[in-house]
């Protein structure tokens, strides 16, 4: 059994086109910097004010003003800067982002996202999330498709307090992938190694429909 | 790594067409676009809104533009430095909306900053605020200024990278920093062009994310020649 | 008969105390700028982004990207700096600058300032007047008294379109100095060299009074 | 001659008193003005509020002083890299208000540049727009955010003048620059102090018009010492 995250990362690696300005939120997401295919360039924003994130420094060679926001140490690219919050989120809520990667509690049939709050438990705080969803260009969930106890998180309405509304466009887990159209809601697209058509609907509780030309081994494994 | 920008000056400006809205940076002359604002007086493009600080400096600047019968309408702050501009505005061939130099800039920036509005006490109980909703908040009345979003922005920078990072110098910075942020596609013509990963990350004006065409500005509207620049 | 524009900048120069931050229009409000007293350090921005402004530059070292709002060439003093014109205008609206020096062409007797537009005939535009007479925290006329044609530039009200309502804090002319009072109005508190109080109730449209302690021969050659 | 605004911490941290508001720059210790911090645990003061991005890293920041039981409100957008701060919320020790991170920024800046406010199309949908105004323009909705102005803010910089001219390093840059605009009262720690003039024109990230007292930052919280540091 491969694991589900680095087979999320490596599927939404290739989503990624020569030239697109990312942004990858903490945990998961940061791994996709990981699986960004050969002889394709992106440029990753760091919302916390930095554009051009490179690999991780050496050891020894980290430096505490050159940071994430989940303040992993980075480097900078030739050609990337730094710059104040104000100006990160004119950049973000300004759609000069194409795509944000976001992980998630609940994504729903209308495309609601919920994943800075657990009422009466936990508060994170949305951070830049909020900014994110509403003004990047494209948004993908990349989240394990069932949380701990087994639910779905792809569910038919999100009873969580909402981190967007009607703003998820595509879906990746280590399941299955799913896009939104405008008009006709989630179409299930492929489907990883070792799961069936059946096996995605038995664990899916948001409605969708399934691509005529869906893939089956899809990625993963 | 960020990809090359590079490229010529016809094929950046062939984004301009008739009717478009343009957003030019540049403060009297100070910073101004010249070298794209020749080559617009080249081209075949009428019926252009521009949205700049003012028109130029006496003969020179998007005046020109107004001479050859391109431009609509000219929303500015000041056109006391360009008395062909009210000479056309006044024999009706030019239509002049004037705004104050703050609300001109924030319009921008916050147009490039995807926010929908803002609300200044700039105006207020002058004829400013014709025609504008007006907000009381706290006790204080304030005029909703939608925010802007142009076409195309041409801009001058005194040092840029091939992504467009850009870095000013003096006085120069001014409307283009605000201009550079609030069109669809923004053009800017650098005085010193630098491979990427020359200039300081620190010391960038205008991320390069905000830039999508680079072009080297006519030599003679540079202020320093590259071998004297010290960014 | 001493230069009246000198008269007024020289006047304005005195009310000017240390550690200000002063922003000064074009035209005889730059003018001010040769009247600093003795020991009396402020700080000039001009809102096409410097602040820090010093001397003109020597002839021969003029430099196109460093020129005010005038397009003057200027220099800056150590300590200065350039910025973008929404950043200008943060400074500006945000109350950062302690006072602004204007001409007009016209105020009136509730502080209203009329100096941007001759209907039908001249429009220069607002500027950064507009901005400046609503942020700074003194708001200063330094004017002539009376426009070519003689008429009273302090009228009871204006009848041009305002560039400012309620915002003229103190008006300078080459005759006289008054202070505007939120409950009182403008009283007289100085005459020039050379005029009697009666000569500027002669030449002035408004409504004032006369401090008790009014100062004759305040000012002026 | 700009005056000089280096003094004494005790003396600049005096203007903080119960009951008021501060806005704090850093992100998650990037940053973060610890030296002002230390200070601030030495004085006897309560009932403040903190708007910052955070309440800090682990430990350290703006949590110490939740601790200690003088924070009353903190509004921040993320509070996760805090446990205690969670305890004490759900204690009931401290009203913590959540707001998105680029809403945080705009309420400082726009405070700053003397704007009522700001429509911002985030959060439109979720419980980010309950008790707030909504504005439709353009056939789009935006929540209307009033601006923030705070009693006091204290921040960090990697170099300054004695005017208070900041430059500030990486991504320590973050939130200083809005919150240094919003404040009554602006007190920054420097890393590395300069006399008037020895900074480039042209670099300042934050001009110290903005700026009222300067103070040396504690040097343990320095990144580089200033042999190494070239602006």
């Amino acid at each position: 059994m491969p694991d589900a995250k680095q087979t999320i990362a490596s599927r939404a690696g290739r989503e990624l086109e020569d030239g697109q300005i990312i942004n990858l939120g903490i945990g998961l997401p940061t791994l996709i910097a990981n699986y960004v295919p050969e002889g394709v360039d992106v440029v990753i924003q760091t919302e916390n004010g930095g554009i051009g994130v490179g690999p991780a420094p050496e050891p020894g060679c980290e430096d505490r003003d050159r940071a994430n926001a989940g303040n992993q140490p980075i480097t900078l690219v030739p050609g990337g800067s730094y710059f104040d919050s104000a100006t990160s989120f004119a950049m973000i809520r300004g759609g000069h982002i194409d795509a944000t990667f976001l992980g998630t509690l609940q994504v729903d049939e209308k495309g609601n996202i919920a994943n800075w709050i657990v009422p009466g438990k936990m508060l994170a705080g949305m951070g830049g999330a909020m900014d994110l969803i509403t003004g990047a260009k494209i948004v993908y969930i990349v989240s394990e498709h069932c949380s701990k106890d087994g639910a779905s998180k792809l569910m038919k309405q999100c009873t969580f307090p909402l981190t967007g509304a009607e703003e998820a466009d595509v879906i990746i887990t280590e399941r299955a992938l799913f896009r939104r159209h405008p008009d006709t809601g989630w179409v299930l697209e492929e489907v990883a190694t070792g799961f069936s058509l059946d096996d995605i609907a038995g664990c899916t509780d948001m409605a969708y429909a399934v691509a005529a030309d869906v893939k089956l081994d899809a990625f993963g494994a | 790594m960020p990809k090359n920008k590079v490229i010529p000056i016809a094929e950046a400006m062939s984004h301009v067409k008739s009717g478009m809205s343009i957003a030019v940076g540049g403060f009297i002359g100070q910073g101004d676009p010249l070298t794209l604002i020749d080559h617009l007086k080249t081209m075949d493009v009428r019926d252009l809104t521009i949205y700049e600080n003012d028109a130029g400096y006496r003969e020179r600047g998007v005046v020109e533009l107004v001479r050859q019968g391109k431009i609509k309408k000219v929303v500015a702050s000041h056109i006391g430095t360009t008395p062909e501009i009210g000479k056309a505005m006044n024999e009706g061939r030019l239509e002049v909306e004037p705004t104050p130099q703050g609300t001109l800039a924030e319009m921008m920036r916050c147009g490039g900053a995807g926010l929908g509005g803002f609300l200044t006490p700039t105006g207020i109980g002058t004829i400013a605020e014709e025609g504008k909703q007006i907000i009381e908040l706290n006790g204080r009345k304030y005029i909703l200024v939608p925010s802007l979003k142009c076409d195309i922005a041409i801009i001058r920078a005194h040092a840029g990278d091939t992504w467009g990072n850009l870095i000013y110098r003096g006085t120069s910075r001014n409307f283009n920093v605000p201009a550079a942020m609030c069109a669809d596609y923004v053009i800017a013509e650098v005085e010193n062009l630098y491979t990427m990963g020359e200039l300081d990350p620190n010391a960038i004006h205008t991320s390069g994310i905000f830039v999508d065409a680079v072009v080297r500005a006519n030599v003679e509207y540079c202020t320093l020649r590259e071998e004297k620049f010290n960014a």
